[in-house]
């Protein structure tokens, strides 16, 4: 940058020179405020998503820029919300990026007092060790008058309201064919 | 509503700001109450007395919308003779039996109908198996055909059944048990009233927190009576809305994660009575009834054929065998005491946080430190997923680290944003979510987790010749995998199969209609059939509703069919005209012979009102032309229910299990039929006529605030939120804080036979005593967002519950109890478990006498009617 | 028409050729249920830190008022007050008098870390913050409470009325924390608004006391003023700002500042057709103090018992005489100075 | 947890409670609030800004004694007040830049030029007096350099230049004195912007005074005469000005009055008017000379910091905001009905 245009980008050459001469508006705009924008303008992509707090189905609008997401706001277009969000709904951007979260598995041994660190694919083995022996152990046949159970009274599961109608699908379809049955959600809390 | 859903809430004030009167009932001032027109306060627990004596004041005045409840609700219909109301029994119906707290509901049937009741061999299993809950859905179970006299004259017609048992529900009735002046009374029954008939309806809206006492289907019961008597079911601007908590916490019913429910409300196979397919169908479709129920036999075929696929066929009964079976209370409640027993070796926690969220914290917190492995999937480290380091209960030693073998496997789950799928919100309507990012690290979606699970299962299984592994081998586990990382199912693909379609050609079906019985269909949810119609994922519209007519039935999928309004048939007249222009929603074409409307008709399309069915005609056919109610066996509206319900046949009041008084309208204090677990951990508190109920007070009830949700797993965890609501704190009236010196800001706790949670004392106007039968009654609220991780930690208020459970569909009395106030932070350590034991005691003393006798309990978090004539 | 004084619209003041219309909020009390929906959808938008876990006892407000931190801020006011359209919340309860004195001036007491400068002082006199004496109870507790039933003047707590606002910078037409800025940085938008320049701003911090409604505030760890900016970024591109957009019913409306002021003026007046007589604009008016405000209320109390200034005016209208009454001091100055030497001897 | 209201029989609550029970000039003030909360932000300026009003009338008051001096010949006088007008505008600029919160962006102050804003003319002024009375002061080391060569030149042409420097220093000098006045008075803050009318004329006066009072400090008594009469005349103008703020603003006097800007501001008045009179006293006395200097700076500071702090406290009560506005609105004089200064009281 030349003097000169160091000069006249001076905001008092420009207050003496352009439309502003008390410096309070268009002279004194900062090259950042010429530059603004909305970063839901230039967002690399928009989800159509739906609150995950509770049951009114607000529509969001999930912005991503550089794979991240950049902004979560209502969508405007839902005839439920029509683009309004409650504070929880408003926060769940703060919710997904939260530094809370807990991106790796944590392993808690018998009789331990702390976390360690698992292998997400370890974890998954021991898993489904524990779910099979379990099972096995604790499996019912029949009940006292000989009437088929087919069941575990074993392995017992209670969530489900804050996931999909296809996670829900899956859970119940799996525990059903590996007969356990105690499993809930907050519909009877 | 506006405290708990803000933004559903815009919608009372757009009737606001057109003239609707918005009335808030509520133990407590709230958000609502400031937005309500008339705010009544009232004792938590009381809402039958309230509603029922609104229905009384309907009926005594016959203000009842007289040409809707005659044709359209069972008011007509004659009941057996030996049925005996409250009236005659002291607050019990006929049928009950002292040894098991059940009744035999032979003597509630319809005239002609009584072999119904012999049907249900075992009432106390009915109980324990919260089989209302599937009646619920699978419709009232009653024969087509009843005896009616629609002149409503006859004695033992619903109608005059009705009139007598709420008779004694009057304003001074009300009054006395609820607190709420007659003033205010008569304010409420004049508004609800004028603003109901042929040109206004007038809504009923509830927050789930009704459902959560000891008589909390009945209040929803007592809610139905009032608008079904006032015409304002299947219309525009009436109804009853039930306010949900959680994004899918309706999905999670309709495709349940529930111990006595299979998809579409199927139930969950009986060891003893559902021996076999034709049994286990019978049971839903129960022959003779009226209605959609009638098909459930396809319904459950194709269920069946969606889990077994190829090898569920005609000749092993689509694999019925398969199936696990229930013999009992396999609810959460009745787990969590089996852990504590030792009887349940592992835990899946599925975005679930009992540690706070569920009733007796101490209770889940220990069952979970007698587990063998726990499974915790969350988005957080949540209070569940840490008992075993930082528990009130490693506090006061009762769980110890090293002492502990529970093994816990805390795995990170993916977000909303990160995964794709359909919640669907508390209208039943379904919403696709588009993926907007993968989910970061190891987390994952709960579709992953439970595909690789199956998947690892079914390979460790492969060579197993064992009969029982067998459902896992044969089971339809082919979901085609993709995403970034390869390994994610796909959502639509389960969609499909949840749609339904035909075996041979993989055309999704179009309605639950097209399925057959025969195995040449599959569906995994018949109620959900149509979601993908045409092969489009109905539940990804998105048509902007400016675009569309007010329905908006363009944007998502409602079920079933994508109907908007239930049972919108009656919104019109018996000759399927509109009741009135104003209120025109659903109307018989003539010209083109068939229902149209602004929303999808919720009746056979082409059956016009004149229809009457041939005598001994069941199922669709059944249904006359003007039978609305086409899930119901009669197709009427159930002012009487006569079958499923454990409770009774009517609402009536009973205390909550905990309460300060005597029931003054009935010798029965409590509940007679409620679940109740006696047992050590589990002390009530006593409640009159025991002695020494001035042990514990105050009523005390939860809720939620605005800032935050539910157990607070996703909101102290969120800092913006966190901040919002930085405290657990309760709130008391000034008259209280007098009473028991306690000082706003300063630190306080409540105490009940089971805990002390301490928080900041709130010394508020909001809230206000009662005078409850000659007496003052004060009431303490309190949050329950709090645990001991996040951003913001303190007590959580569900601790304070004990468990007791509604009969009928096993969900525990949370929303009301009796408790101390008393002023200070409560003792800590080993301290705290001997001031708490302390207190069992001297509550436990008074146990023995109670068993059947008096227990009591309830009240609502919020019910409010909302009055939109619009 | 003065630049520095009077009904003004700003934007073309300011240099701006043909600008767009101005743009404002109209935030109607009456209809908000203080959902808090506005102050983190704006935080989520301006990237805003939190500002501290602080129960402050005011009711449900644990912001405290505006800071650096908190650009909208839901003010909680619990009143023993009829409301003008509903009926008496508590008639015929058997309550007596309230304890809300003692509650507020506990409450006022509260002081936040709010991680901002200056921040949410505690009240310097909290017993200002008191609506009545404490009630006098006897301690006897008891079927009836103590002072209810030998209640000389027959008080019963009958009515109750909870008011919400949410509280923003007003974005005034004469705005004195941008007169004052000595940088630049605090300037008028095309839209008429008031933004600071977060590229600019070197934490000066004179804006902060020039403000006549205690908005604009420092952040601590970072030295610049922040306030409420309308959005400007989204403005831009033709979006509504976060809190307007967010909130459920519509208590935050944003759009042209002319059309706002009307449809604010048929909101007074229906208000009032229905018997709520106490409901009045608050900086709608043109000719008021700071030449009205872009972000203007209705609310149903005087404007101090939401913590606004009832009568506020721009401090530089007087900047002018300021400047002159500086002039004849400095003037003094000189003759003084002159005289002192001139005059006299050695 | 109501918020104010007022009480039950309709009127406001009471709302003065002073800390200090001195004597009230004002009864007790009704009114009603947020939980009794500021409706104003106070400064959040530390110690630099009061401490940078007196530095700043200190570097005004000396340029003007070293000009004074010069035209007539005092180069001692000269001298001395040269360097402390340096000295002080240096420290002030120190001060100015210390209080930023982004000190390192100190140069954006001349971004812009704006009448409105004190600051910025603040700035400008400062970047004016500042070099000039810098060369004065260097002027004044003409005498060390060589007599030669570049430096000699130097030597030679320096004090003509010092000269015109010091004179367009003390040309700036009234204003770089007096705008600070401006600076707090063009605020929202209460007890500033209603001493609008009095806040120059004190700034002024204590401007002199500590110019004097440095003089004093600094040059034989020979030299010092006018300094005397000018300690007087600034310290009379302080005195009279602050004395107005004290007692002519109604309730927006109180701060001037109680708590610590009370005290500050009888500490003030005490030391200045000890100056001036230990000055006319002292006219023999060196020490006594030094002293009332050091009275009359130490008078100086502290009604800086007196009148400082009285603006702060009165921008924390919401009493000081909502009791005058209320009183304007109830004589049926709002400020948009009164497009002319309307402020409570008139006072110059």
């Amino acid at each position: 940058m030349g003097v000169r245009e160091f000069i006249k980008g001076w905001p008092v050459y420009r207050q003496l020179t352009g439309t502003d001469p008390l410096g309070r508006g268009a002279a004194a705009k900062s090259s950042h405020s010429e530059q603004l924008t909305a970063r839901t303008s230039t967002a690399d992509s928009v989800a159509r998503s739906v609150c995950p707090y509770c049951a009114v189905g607000c529509g969001q609008k999930v912005f991503v820029s550089g794979g991240k997401v950049a902004q979560i706001e209502g969508d405007p277009d839902s005839p439920i919300s029509r683009g309004r969000l409650c504070p929880k709904g408003s926060a769940s951007k703060n919710l997904v990026t939260s530094p809370l979260r807990q991106t790796t598995v944590k392993y808690r041994r018998p009789y331990g007092t702390e976390w360690e660190d698992l292998e997400l694919g370890t974890a998954m083995e021991m898993i489904a060790d524990r779910v099979l022996a379990t099972r096995s152990a604790t499996w019912q046949d029949a009940d006292d008058k000989g009437r088929p159970l087919r069941r575990t009274m074993g392995i017992a599961s209670l969530g489900g309201a804050t996931l999909d109608n296809e996670e829900n699908y899956l859970i119940k379809k799996l525990f059903t064919a590996m007969g356990a049955i105690q499993i809930e959600n907050q519909a009877r809390i | 509503m506006a405290e708990a859903h803000p933004v559903g809430f815009q919608w009372v004030m757009e009737a606001k700001a057109r003239g609707a009167k918005v009335i808030h009932v509520d133990p407590r001032f709230t958000r609502t109450s400031a937005m309500a027109d008339q705010f009544v306060p009232l004792r938590a627990g009381s809402d039958i007395a309230f509603l029922g004596g609104i229905v009384n004041y309907v009926l005594q005045n016959e203000l009842d919308f007289r040409e809707y409840v005659v044709a359209y609700t069972n008011a007509a219909t004659i009941v057996t003779d030996g049925y005996r109301d409250t009236e005659d029994l002291g607050g019990l119906f006929s049928g009950f039996d002292p040894e098991t707290n059940t009744y035999d509901p032979e003597s509630w049937q319809y005239a002609g109908h009584e072999q119904n009741g012999a049907e249900r061999q075992d009432h106390a299993r009915q109980r324990e198996t919260a089989a209302a809950l599937q009646h619920e859905t699978h419709g009232m179970s009653v024969k087509g055909e009843t005896e009616r006299d629609e002149t409503l004259q006859h004695p033992n017609c619903v109608y005059q059944i009705l009139k007598r048992h709420f008779a004694r529900y009057t304003p001074e009735m009300v009054e006395t048990v609820c607190g709420v002046s007659q003033d205010a009374f008569a304010e409420v029954c004049q508004a609800w009233t004028t603003n109901s008939g042929r040109e206004r309806t007038t809504a009923l809206v509830y927050s789930v927190g009704w459902t959560q006492h000891s008589v909390g289907v009945q209040y929803i019961r007592t809610g139905a009576i009032l608008q079904l008597l006032l015409g304002n079911m299947g219309r525009p601007g009436g109804g009853i809305m039930a306010l949900r908590g959680h994004a899918s916490i309706q999905g999670s019913t309709d495709i349940p994660t529930l111990f006595n429910l299979l998809p579409g409300y199927l139930p969950m196979p009986d060891a003893e009575k559902h021996p076999s397919l034709e049994k286990w169908i019978d049971a839903v479709r129960h022959p003779g009834s009226k209605g959609f129920w009638a098909n459930a036999g396809a319904y459950g075929v194709n269920l069946l054929k969606a889990y077994w696929g190829a090898s569920a066929t005609v000749e092993n009964d689509f694999r019925y065998d398969y199936l696990p079976r229930i013999n009992g209370d396999h609810g959460t409640y009745r787990t969590v005491l089996d852990m504590i027993d030792g009887k349940v070796k592992g835990y899946f926690l599925l975005g679930q946080n009992p540690a706070v969220g569920s009733a007796h914290g101490r209770a889940q917190r220990l069952g979970m430190a007698n587990l063998d492995w726990l499974v915790v999937r969350d988005l957080f480290e949540i209070e569940s997923a840490t008992f075993w380091k930082n528990s009130p209960e490693i506090e006061t030693g009762e769980i110890v680290p090293e002492e502990c073998r529970t093994e816990v496997f805390l795995m990170p789950a993916a977000s909303h944003v990160e995964k794709e799928g359909t919640f669907t919100q508390t209208q039943r309507m379904l919403q696709w979510r588009e993926k907007a990012v993968e989910p970061p690290g190891d987390c994952r979606s709960d579709l992953w987790f439970f595909y690789h699970l199956g998947r690892m299962v079914k390979q460790r299984l492969a060579e197993s010749t064992d009969e029982r592994d067998r459902p896992i081998l044969d089971l339809t586990w082919d979901y085609p995998v993709g995403g970034e990382r390869g390994d994610e199912p796909s959502a639509e693909a389960v969609l499909k199969e949840i749609n339904g379609y035909e075996v041979a050609t993989g055309r999704p079906l179009s309605l639950f209609t097209e399925m057959k019985d025969d195995g040449s269909t599959l569906g995994g949810c018949w109620i959900y059939t149509g979601v993908f119609a045409d092969g489009v994922n109905q539940a990804a519209r998105r048509k902007p509703g400016r675009e569309q007519s007010w329905v908006a039935p363009e944007w998502g999928w409602a079920w079933p069919a994508n109907r908007r309004i239930l049972y919108n048939r009656a919104s019109a007249d018996p000759d399927g005209k509109p009741w009135s222009e104003r209120k025109a929603y659903v109307w018989w074409d003539q010209a083109k012979g068939e229902w149209t409307g602004e929303d999808i008709p919720d009746f056979p399309k082409t059956t016009p009102p004149s229809y009457r069915p041939d005598p001994g005609t069941s199922g669709v056919e059944g249904l006359a032309g003007d039978d609305p109610f086409i899930m119901q066996g009669d197709g009427k509206g159930s002012l009487f229910v006569p079958v499923g319900l454990i409770d009774g046949p009517l609402p009536t009041h009973y205390e909550p299990a905990e309460s300060p008084v005597r029931n003054p309208l009935y010798p029965q204090q409590a509940s007679p039929t409620r679940m109740v677990y006696r047992r050590p951990e589990n002390p009530l508190n006593p409640s009159p006529p025991e002695h020494d109920t001035d042990l514990f007070p105050y009523v005390f009830t939860t809720s939620r605030l605005t800032e935050h949700h539910t157990a607070g797993g996703m909101s102290r965890t969120v800092e913006h939120l966190a901040e919002l609501q930085p405290s657990m704190f309760f709130e008391v009236s000034p008259e209280l804080a007098a009473e028991r010196g306690l000082k706003h800001m300063k630190w306080g706790h409540v105490v009940t036979a089971r805990a002390a949670v301490e928080g900041r004392i709130f010394v508020t106007d909001r809230l206000t005593p009662l005078r409850i039968d000659g007496r003052i009654v004060h009431q303490v609220w309190l949050p329950y967002h709090w645990g001991s991780n996040g951003f913001v930690t303190g007590d959580s208020a569900n601790d304070l519950f004990g468990i007791v459970l509604d009969p009928n569909v096993l969900i525990q009395e949370s929303k009301v109890g009796t408790c101390d106030v008393r002023p200070g932070r409560r003792p800590t350590g080993r301290a705290l478990a001997e001031y708490i034991a302390g207190l069992g005691r001297a509550a436990g003393q008074h146990q023995a006498a109670s068993v059947t006798a008096p227990a009591p309990a309830t009240d609502p978090a919020a019910s409010k009617p909302d009055e939109e004539p619009t | 028409m003065s630049s520095f004084y009077g009904p003004l619209d700003p934007a073309p003041d300011a240099g701006y050729a043909d600008p767009p219309p101005r743009k404002g909020f109209f935030t109607d009390t009456s209809v908000c249920i203080g959902c808090k929906a506005c102050e983190v959808a704006c935080k989520e938008w301006n990237a805003i830190p939190a500002d501290g876990y602080n129960l402050l006892g005011q009711s449900y407000d644990n912001t405290g008022g505006l800071t650096a931190n908190s650009w909208r801020a839901v003010e909680f006011i619990e009143q023993p007050l009829a409301s003008g359209q509903r009926s008496a919340p508590f008639a015929g309860a058997p309550t007596g008098p309230s304890a809300s004195a003692t509650s507020a001036v506990l409450a006022a007491r509260t002081g936040q870390d709010t991680g901002t400068e200056p921040g949410i002082e505690p009240a310097p006199d909290p017993t200002a913050a008191a609506p009545a004496a404490e009630p006098q109870f006897l301690g006897m507790p008891g079927i009836d409470l103590p002072g209810r039933i030998d209640d000389p003047d027959g008080v019963r707590r009958t009515d109750f009325r909870w008011l919400m606002m949410s509280n923003v910078c007003k974005h005034c037409t004469h705005a004195a924390c941008l007169d004052v800025c000595p940088t630049g940085s605090l300037f008028r938008t095309e839209f008429g608004t008031v933004v600071v320049q977060e590229d600019i701003c070197n934490g000066c911090g004179y804006c902060i006391p020039a403000c006549p409604y205690g908005v604009i505030d420092r952040r601590e760890e970072d030295g610049r003023a922040w306030k409420c900016t309308l959005c400007y970024d989204r403005l831009g591109a033709g979006q509504t700002p976060a809190c307007a957009q967010a909130c459920p019913t519509q208590s935050i409306q944003y759009g042209d500042l002319d059309e706002l002021r009307v449809r604010a003026q048929e909101r007074v007046d229906r208000l009032h057709e229905v018997g709520v007589g106490e409901a009045r604009l608050y900086g709608h008016d043109p000719e008021d103090g700071v030449g009205g405000d872009g972000a203007f209320f209705l609310l149903l109390d005087e404007p101090e018992v939401y913590g606004l200034p009832p009568d506020p005016v721009v401090t530089t209208r007087d900047l002018p005489s300021m400047w002159k009454t500086a002039g004849v001091a400095a003037a003094g100055m000189v003759a003084l100075v002159a005289a002192a030497f001139v005059r006299g001897p050695r | 947890m109501t918020a104010p209201r007022a009480g039950r029989s309709g009127d406001g609550r009471k709302g003065g409670h002073r800390p200090g029970g001195e004597e009230l000039a004002v009864p007790p003030a009704e009114f009603r609030s947020y939980y009794g909360r500021a409706v104003l932000k106070a400064p959040v300026w530390k110690y630099d800004i009061p401490a940078y009003l007196f530095t700043g009338g200190l570097a005004a008051g000396s340029s003007l004694v070293a000009a004074g001096a010069d035209l007539t010949g005092r180069s001692v006088l000269r001298r001395a007040a040269r360097a402390a007008s340096l000295g002080a505008v240096g420290v002030s600029t120190y001060f100015l830049i210390n209080d930023l919160g982004r000190p390192e962006r100190f140069y954006n102050m001349l971004r812009v030029a704006k009448p409105t804003s004190p600051m910025s003319m603040g700035s400008w002024i400062l970047a004016a007096f500042g070099p000039a009375a810098g060369i004065a002061a260097v002027a004044e080391l003409a005498g060390a350099l060589p007599h030669r060569g570049v430096l000699g030149l130097a030597r030679r042409l320096l004090p003509t230049a010092g000269r015109a420097a010091g004179l367009a220093a003390a040309a700036a000098a009234p204003a770089l004195a007096t705008y600070t006045a401006v600076l707090l008075a063009d605020t929202a803050v209460p007890s500033w912007h209603e001493a609008r009318r009095v806040l120059p004329f004190a700034f002024a006066g204590g401007a002199l005074a500590s110019g004097a009072g440095a003089g004093l400090m600094a040059a034989p008594v020979s030299e010092t005469a006018p300094l005397r009469r000018l300690a007087v005349a600034g310290a009379a103008l302080e005195l009279a000005a602050v004395h107005a703020a004290e007692n002519d603003l109604g309730l927006l006097s109180e701060p001037y009055q109680t708590g610590r800007p009370g005290r500050l501001l009888r500490l003030a008045r005490t030391l200045t008017a000890a100056g001036a009179i230990g000055a006319v006293a002292g006219r023999r006395s060196r020490i006594l000379s030094i002293l009332s200097g050091a009275a009359l700076l130490g008078g100086s500071l502290a009604t800086r910091f007196g009148v400082y702090e009285a603006g702060v406290a009165s921008a924390k009560d919401p009493k000081y905001t909502v009791v005058p506005q209320r009183a304007r609105l109830g004589a049926g004089r709002p400020a948009g009905a009164a497009p002319k200064d309307t402020g409570a009281h008139q006072q110059g």
